[in-house]
């Protein structure tokens, strides 16, 4: 365990950006984004979650992997180069990094999203939280709001300094690189952790028990929760994009005379042409559909393919859904138990 | 650094919606009378400066243009009547939007070029492209794919 | 992927000396689904057009793209020939390389380059052509000319002879117009209504033409071949089946008005018919003025018809017919006088019109022609002519020559010396124009023969002084003050459009210019068309012109539209507004924009998660649609799409151009 | 450089021969020539023209077809558009094989019955002439196939000529509706199985075809004593990136791409009705 | 607020029982603080559940889309900007006012939860009250009083129709108006250099994810299928490029002028807080000084004045200004 103090973070930064590009959560106009860290940077980490997760940076919004030359019949095909996977990301909350690693578990499967699997290269700084939102519930999938397993570097907010602890064999080398910057804490801090994991446990208000909600929601599918709930939807793309888990991508093709690249981008099951086909049959054809298909997919099918929720508790869609639509409120259904702290 | 900044040898490219009845008509007549103008200007024949939508224009700049004019008949003298006043509000509306989210204003010129305005037509043409020349090309509405 | 022919004209050396065809031809191979690129000197020459011809078939070519001269002088000529060849008319797209660009550009390189975009463009935008299908229509072969003066009459009975037939809607109780209220025609002084009523009494005696006359056009709708219009006749009051035009009842009929006919120098009755060669020559009850209708009394009319024609009870019909074609020759009013105030008309009875001295030296005018002054009845010895009236005064009245003045100004010099021998006329003029035939010799007979004085300047004032009238004006040659005692001033009023010929151009469709006069299609070739289709214009409604003038291009009218009837159906332009109804979302924006009427609303039935939905969607009316594309632009999900400049091509046509 | 799943991979198409007014059957070759790639009947590729996209398609050649892979297309939207306006010879992308395929061991030593409608030729076609090259593995096999119209059957030579020659192996063909020259059976395909009445004794049905039809066949099927374990069909169209990745395909917890497109009856019940 | 959400229960079940309609559209009270979301309401027994705070922002009317169409009559609760959506709706010829019951919540301001949470009053907040211009925060064990206007959202405090426009039935009094200059931002923008404005909007369009909020929740944005989800002809490329995400906001906006009743519901949705309510304000400003004053949604008879024209219109593109 070590410790920097808050002073000495923008040294840390300009330090740790000369070895490799350094996202943290910076605020511009109001919105609080990873972004790259240069000089002047308004850092922003005692806010809780950004706007957009970190998936934005580990899993682009969308990103061009191939160029083609097409000049009469020839057709050339040219790779784009892999993504740079050595860079940081700093201060990312624990339920983000668990966001990540529900990410892995698409990407990295076979077969392996070379690009992402580049990108996951990364070192992960992870912030813990000392005090969670309402709006949070994180806990209810036995995550903890103050420790990120899966981070490389797991920090603590210690009022003046952050205290600092590397998990992984990456997190490790680059703590040893930052002998100038880091101190050892005092014994008293360094116990303050378990202080500080317990007090924001405990601060998280609602307790959940979801025991058997993932085999209850299997049932859901003719729940009539879904019968209420999807008609106040806009069918906006603000609950899945803002997501730390959420992975659907569409494919698409720009080009400019005979030259032109190939995309992927995020693309939303809210949006009603997701699953529209060529021959204009839509197995989702109402919102209804929709709306089940993502909670079903957080809570029963993502588990099923893959043996773990595929939502994390951020709050951010309960946080932004213009009409509050509630994943809470779902997982109540389903047979989650609440109460509150 | 002005974001269009000034290039060497720059040669733009503006595109030209003219309405076949009067601007294009214009634009023939500047060609019989060899009243040359900048190769810069490629015109796309369009039936009334009312057919224009600004999606077009916007899609010009995003594809590499860096002037765009529409040219329709002198109010009042629309072949279809009313044409061309709906464009003067939708074009006016336009110039200015852009103007407000950062584009400058001369990029988009409209023109009322009668059939029988040829040398005003060159002369049109003549001061879209020097005036597009001092501007530089257009960064800010491009794709950059 | 298409197979497209692209087709590169040399144009002699118009073209090829300004682009190089090679690199051209070989840039035009490398396109999207171009297939043949080849070149010829002269495109639309024979060779050239049998080149096009026989490639479409070798090659297989489903889409052509002729790089030459300008759409507009090839574009038909083309399509023609690709349809010779069994391809489409509307696969072949023209890049403009010749007036666009070889002429217009000098460098070699820059034109080439240029050329090749611009076919590029033409290949984008022909990949996406459809084969377009003209409607076909049939023709009502009836015809509707709207105005009973010299130039309808004619169109009219033009028609009619050809043998369609035709409805002549006029205003006023008889047909005639302005004609009829003339004395003589310059330059040859016969007499009007002696020319004139023969044709009036033909066009009522016409199996083909059906006179509808005290009668208004309320609406039109439809377009060409098949305009569907609604005429007001109005209540005339009297029985046309049983009047029999003895004009007892206008004998005895106790109101009096100022007759419109006679400019107000006289009076009619309230029952009357306006002249007495009036076709037809049935009165009709001026509702406003007679004291049945105002004060139910009276009734003398009716008590002394003879064939109880009189008919108090009649009410306005409403005629709605069906016409393939519409002339409009609704003439011409003088200009009002209010904003003169100089001449001093209205102010003295003794300052008139033209119109009103046409009235005054006419036998069956008021005074039975002596040309007497309206003030005391007395013979007229000094009289001036002001030319110019309101005409060629940017400032407060036309900008434009009224064309007629002068010649007619003439006219009245010689009328007043035959009429007074010892009478003066003098004649303030900017500048005298007699381009006509015989014309400048009449006006040198009015000056040498008649001792006409012609002063060129601008009367500056003109006010009464005693039983005289006071002429003040400038004498601009001998750089001198005039003043002329003078006992009558005739004024040369310019001619305007009718007061409400802005009214029935918005209703008709088509297009008036700042004057209110109606615009032809093309002032050198299509003088007598307007831009809409089906509607000609004949007479001063398009600008002044004198009797011959309106007389001729009254018959071209007649002449358009008789080939217009003469058909049996009409093939539409296909470049027209389609509806895609999946996208439409029934908010009528393009309604709003369209000048045509063209497009209206439609409920459809649609099966909506298994429940009936009806919505509404935008329908183009095919016939009406002109093609301008207003409503493609206005429609924000591109549910309204012009087939031949569609948003698809003309978004590839930017992409291409771009490149 | 590492290759992206999603990289596909530059074929030519060697010969396109139309079987009806809207389908056209594809003959698409790896560069260097041969099969782009090895695959099992059923599985699926992903084609596509650049600057229009992809679009998957079964592969319906079979695995012996050593030369090239064959797809037959039917237009329905941007990208068969764009595939059927092509030439011989045009270079397009692909990539593949996706999907699992029929399960070819679990078919073996027993009768197969065909059932295809349209387009839903083009799976089983694979897999019928899979059987047939290795004949000796399979019974009976009965092939029941129906379209529109005789100008919309596919695959006419092999339906007339190849697969009747076979031994032990029958085509029963019919239209929707009759018209002049055709003397064969009239009337929809579930009502034609029903009334030939296959016996469900160690049969395995495959059935391909409008979901309109699917409907009717599954309950025929059933009706003649057909368990739904034995009855299988493929969702191939639901297939978008083809790798597990892209989350469209899913019918609840399955992802077509990667536990599909061939399903059999029972599974599907279990999975939510949204296919 | 508490006795008009009385009345709304009441009169949501009056109308239910009586039959007059088959669906009544209000808010609902969520679980946390400032969730009041759209309720759907076919049953009496349920009116209970509809309630009327500082929250109840979403505008219901653009539902109507979705549900008038196959029922016999739909009762629904506007605030002055919910009307103003109507009206828009009713002018695009996109719901049936007969088939409309309107009561009409005359409203002096709703609170902006995220100005809520910038002033850090957030934090184990319940419930927030108002009493005439005062805000109550209430705490588990403690309430905090402050002035109401400082946590209304922007848009309230610029509205100038709080009461609405058109209504079958007022819940409340009147409300009076008392708007602040709505144009502040967009004519500071204006004064700034093109260069300036270019890199500011810029800053803004990058943060856009094309999560399209701002258009499904707009009640002018009603088309069936909206043109940036085409794929043939494809208008907008799906890649957050900046000049598709600039093409997207400048025709979004472009389709709302003469249209867009300034609700500031864009605004308010838009997750990364892109200033959407400048875009049409400008265009609205521009509206008013070339063609004279135009609110839409006020009198949806009026024609709007992009697809009008006056042949004594001012060419605006003819002004050159000095960049």
């Amino acid at each position: 365990m070590q410790e920097i103090q808050k002073a000495r973070l923008p040294q840390l930064w300009e330090y740790l950006a000369k070895k490799a590009p350094l996202y943290l959560p910076q605020q511009e106009d109001g919105v609080i984004n990873f972004a790259p860290w240069q000089e002047g940077a308004r850092v922003k980490l005692e806010s809780l979650n950004t706007v957009l997760p970190p998936k934005s940076i580990v899993f682009p919004q969308w990103e061009t992997y191939l160029h083609f030359t097409q000049k009469a019949r020839e057709l050339k095909l040219t790779p784009t180069k892999e993504p740079e996977g050595s860079y940081i990301l700093f201060g990312v909350r624990p339920c983000d990094v668990a966001g990540i690693t529900v990410l892995d578990r698409v990407f990295l499967q076979d077969p392996v999203d070379v690009f992402y699997e580049s990108r996951r290269r990364c070192t992960i700084i992870s912030l813990a939280c000392n005090e969670p939102d309402i709006s949070c519930f994180c806990s209810a999938f036995g995550l903890e709001p103050g420790f990120a397993p899966a981070a490389d570097i797991m920090l603590w907010d210690g009022d003046k300094f952050l205290l600092w602890q590397s998990l992984t064999e990456k997190g490790e080398t680059l703590t040893h690189s930052l002998t100038d910057l880091l101190e050892v804490p005092t014994p008293a801090e360094t116990e303050s952790v378990q202080c500080l994991r317990e007090t924001a446990a405990t601060v998280q208000e609602q307790k959940w028990g979801l025991d058997g909600v993932k085999e209850r929601a299997k049932d859901m599918f003719n729940a009539p929760i879904w019968d209420s709930l999807y008609r106040r939807c806009l069918g906006c793309g603000i609950c899945t994009y803002l997501c730390p888990t959420c992975h659907c991508f569409d494919i698409g093709d720009f080009s400019r005379g005979e030259r032109g690249e190939r995309f992927r981008c995020w693309d939303s099951c809210m949006y009603k042409d997701f699953t529209l086909m060529a021959s204009g049959e839509n197995p989702r054809p109402t919102q209804k559909e929709r709306v089940r298909q993502r909670f079903m997919h957080k809570l029963s099918y993502f588990p099923a393919q893959h043996g773990l929720y595929g939502c994390v508790g951020c709050g951010r869609c309960v946080r932004k859904c213009p009409v509050n639509i509630d994943i809470t409120q779902v997982i109540k259904e389903a047979g989650g138990s609440i109460s509150c702290a | 650094m002005s974001v269009a900044a000034k290039t060497q040898d720059f040669e733009p490219l503006i595109v030209a919606f003219c309405c076949n009845w009067c601007s294009y008509a214009g634009a023939d007549l500047a060609g019989t009378g060899r009243m040359s103008y900048p190769a810069n200007i490629r015109v796309i024949r369009v039936p009334c400066s009312s057919r224009v939508s600004p999606n077009f224009i916007l899609r010009a700049f995003q594809r590499g243009a860096d002037g765009v004019v529409v040219a329709g008949c002198h109010p009042g003298d629309c072949h279809y009547v009313s044409g061309n006043y709906h464009a003067r509000r939708r074009f006016s509306m336009l110039r200015r939007f852009l103007e407000f989210v950062g584009i400058e204003a001369e990029r988009l010129e409209v023109h009322w070029i009668s059939a029988s305005e040829g040398s005003r037509f060159a002369q049109v043409m003549q001061d879209i492209t020097d005036k597009i020349r001092v501007l530089g090309p257009n960064r800010k509405l491009r794709d950059s794919r | 992927m298409r197979r497209i022919g692209v087709f590169i004209c040399w144009c002699g050396t118009n073209i090829a000396a300004t682009v190089d065809i090679e690199t051209v031809i070989k840039e035009a191979r490398e396109m999207p689904g171009v297939v043949y690129a080849g070149d010829n000197k002269y495109m639309c020459s024979e060779t050239g057009q049998t080149q096009i011809k026989g490639t479409i078939v070798q090659q297989k070519l489903d889409r052509v793209v002729i790089a030459s001269c300008s759409p507009r002088m090839h574009e038909l000529t083309f399509r023609k020939t690709a349809a010779a060849a069994g391809l489409n008319p509307y696969l072949v797209e023209i890049a403009n390389v010749r007036e666009h660009c070889s002429w217009v550009h000098k460098d070699k390189d820059a034109a080439t380059v240029k050329a090749v975009a611009l076919i590029r463009t033409a290949v984008a935008k022909a990949a996406l052509d459809t084969g377009l299908e003209p409607q076909e229509f049939v023709v009502t072969r009836r015809a509707l000319v709207i105005g009973g003066g010299i130039a309808g009459i004619q169109a009219a009975l033009d028609i009619a002879e050809a043998g369609y037939a035709v409805d002549l809607v006029e205003r006023t109780p008889s047909i005639g117009g302005r004609m009829a209220q003339l004395d003589k025609t310059f330059p040859t002084l016969d007499c009007s209504a002696c020319i004139l009523t023969p044709k009036m009494v033909d066009a009522a005696a016409h199996p083909n033409i059906n006179l509808l006359t005290y009668s208004e056009v309320e609406e039109v709708e439809g377009y060409v071949g098949n305009f569907e219009v609604t005429i007001r006749q109005k209540a005339r009051s009297v029985d046309a089946a049983k009047c029999t035009g003895c004009g007892l009842c206008f004998e005895k009929c106790p109101s009096k008005v100022k007759s419109e006919f006679d400019e107000g120098l006289a009076l009619r009755k309230a029952i009357y018919v306006p002249f007495p060669q009036a076709v037809p020559n049935i009165p009709v009850i001026d509702r406003d003025h007679c004291r049945w209708f105002s004060k139910k009394k009276c009734g003398v009319c009716k008590k002394v018809c003879p064939a109880s024609a009189v008919d108090f009870e009649q009410s306005d019909v409403l005629i709605k017919q069906k016409y393939g074609a519409i002339v409009v020759a609704t003439g011409f009013d003088l200009i009002g006088f209010e904003i003169f105030g100089e001449f001093g008309y209205g102010k003295h009875p003794d300052i008139i019109t033209s119109m009103e001295f046409e009235r005054l030296v006419n036998a069956s005018g008021p005074g039975g022609g002596k040309l007497l002054k309206p003030s005391n009845q007395q013979p007229p010895k000094n009289v001036v002519f002001v030319h110019c009236v309101g005409s060629r005064d940017k400032s407060r009245g036309k900008p434009y020559c009224s064309k007629i003045c002068c010649m007619y100004t003439a006219k009245h010099a010689v009328l007043l010396k035959e009429k007074h021998p010892e009478a003066q006329a003098y004649v303030f003029y900017i500048d005298v124009r007699t381009a006509g035939k015989d014309f400048e010799e009449f006006h040198r007979r009015a000056v040498e023969e008649y001792a006409a004085v012609y002063l060129r300047g601008l009367v500056g004032k003109v006010f009464p002084s005693g039983d005289k009238l006071l002429v003040n004006g400038v004498d601009t040659l001998s750089n001198q003050a005039v003043e002329i005692e003078a006992d009558l001033v005739v004024l040369a009023a310019a001619l305007t459009p009718r007061h409400d010929a802005e009214g029935l151009a918005r209703m008709l469709g088509i297009g008036s210019d700042a004057h209110n006069f109606f615009v032809e299609a093309h002032p050198k070739l299509r003088p007598v068309e307007s831009h809409t289709a089906g509607l000609f214009l004949a007479g001063t409604c398009q600008g002044p012109r004198d009797i011959p003038e309106t007389v001729a291009q009254a018959g071209a009218a007649a002449a358009k539209a008789i080939a217009l009837l003469n058909k049996e159906t009409l093939l539409s332009d296909p470049c027209v507004s389609a509806v895609d109804e999946s996208l439409c979302t029934g908010c009528l924006a393009c309604l709003k924009v369209c000048p045509y009427k063209a497009i209206s609303d439609k409920p459809l039935t649609e099966k909506v998660h298994g429940r009936q939905r009806r919505r509404l969607v935008a329908e183009v009316n095919k016939a009406l649609c002109q093609g301008c594309g207003a409503c493609s632009a206005a429609c924000r999900p591109g549910a309204m799409n012009l087939l031949g400049f569609s948003n698809e091509q003309l978004l590839a046509e930017v992409d291409a151009i771009c490149l | 450089m590492l290759k992206h799943p999603l990289f596909p991979q530059v074929a030519v198409v060697e010969r396109i021969s139309r079987e009806t007014a809207d389908i056209k059957t594809f003959s698409v070759a790896a560069l260097k020539g041969g099969v782009p790639f090895n695959f099992m009947p059923g599985q699926c590729a992903m084609l596509s023209v650049p600057a229009v996209g992809e679009a998957l398609f079964s592969i319906t050649s079979a695995p012996a077809q050593a030369d090239f892979l064959e797809f037959s297309i039917k237009k329905t939207g941007a990208v068969t558009d764009c595939l059927h306006g092509i030439e011989e010879g045009c270079q397009i992308a692909i990539r593949g094989p996706y999907g699992n395929g029929f399960p070819v061991a679990q078919l073996k030593g027993r009768d197969l019955l065909f059932i295809g409608g349209g387009i839903g030729l083009a799976p089983l076609r694979s897999l019928i002439n899979y059987c047939l090259v290795h004949r000796g593995d399979y019974g009976n096999i009965h092939i029941v196939y129906g379209a529109r119209s005789a100008a919309d059957l596919m695959q006419r030579k092999e339906l007339y000529e190849n697969w009747p020659a076979s031994p032990a192996t029958s085509v029963y063909l019919t239209v929707d509706t009759g018209q002049e020259g055709w003397d064969g059976h009239v009337g929809f395909v579930p009502q034609y199985v029903e009334e030939l009445g296959f016996s469900p004794q160690n049969s395995i049905a495959l059935t391909c075809g409008p979901p309109i039809m699917i409907k009717y066949v599954l309950a025929g099927l059933e009706r003649l004593g057909f368990q739904p374990e034995q009855i299988h069909t493929t969702l191939e169209m639901r297939m978008k990136c083809g790798v597990g990745k892209c989350g469209r395909c899913n019918i609840g917890g399955k992802y077509v791409c990667r536990n599909g497109p061939v399903f059999n009856f029972a599974e599907l019940k279990k999975l939510p009705a949204e296919y | 607020m508490k006795e008009i959400m009385q009345k709304m229960r009441a009169e949501a079940a009056r109308v239910l029982s009586s039959g007059e309609v088959d669906l009544v559209l209000g808010w609902e009270k969520g679980d946390l603080w400032w969730q009041s979301y759209p309720v759907f309401i076919e049953n009496e027994k349920k009116a209970e559940l509809l309630t009327w705070d500082l929250f109840c922002v979403p505008n219901l009317a653009k539902y109507l889309l979705e549900e008038i169409w196959h029922k016999k009559r739909v009762a629904l609760f506007f605030k002055g900007c919910d009307a103003l959506g109507f009206n828009q709706l009713m002018q695009d010829k996109r719901v049936d006012r007969e088939k409309a019951f309107i009561f009409a919540v005359p409203c002096s301001g709703l609170v902006d939860p995220q100005k809520v949470e910038r002033a850090g009053l957030h934090q184990g907040l319940l419930r927030v009250e108002r009493l005439g211009d005062e805000l109550t925060f209430v705490y588990k064990d403690r309430e905090k009083k402050t002035a109401a206007p400082w946590f209304y959202y922007d848009k309230c405090l610029t509205c100038r129709y709080p009461n609405p426009v058109v209504f079958d039935f007022m819940l409340g009094e009147p409300v009076p108006v008392n708007p602040r200059e709505r144009f502040t931002a967009v004519k500071e923008l204006e004064g700034q250099n093109v260069d300036a404005r270019f890199q500011y909007w810029q800053r803004q369009f990058s943060r856009c994810i094309r999560c399209f909020a701002c258009r499904n929740v707009c009640p002018a944005c009603s088309c069936r299928e909206c043109i940036f989800d085409l794929t043939s002809p494809r208008w907008l490329g799906k890649a957050t490029e900046l000049s598709e995400n600039q093409f997207y906001h400048i025709t979004r906006a472009f389709h709302m002028a003469g249209r867009c009743v300034d609700c500031g519901e864009c605004a308010r949705v838009c997750p990364v807080q892109i200033p959407l309510t400048s875009l049409n304000r400008k265009l609205i400003k521009d509206i008013d000084e070339l063609y004279g004053p135009y609110d839409a949604g006020v009198d949806p008879q009026k024609v709007p004045p992009l697809v009008t024209f006056n042949p004594g219109d001012p060419a605006a593109f003819l002004e050159s200004k000095g960049v």
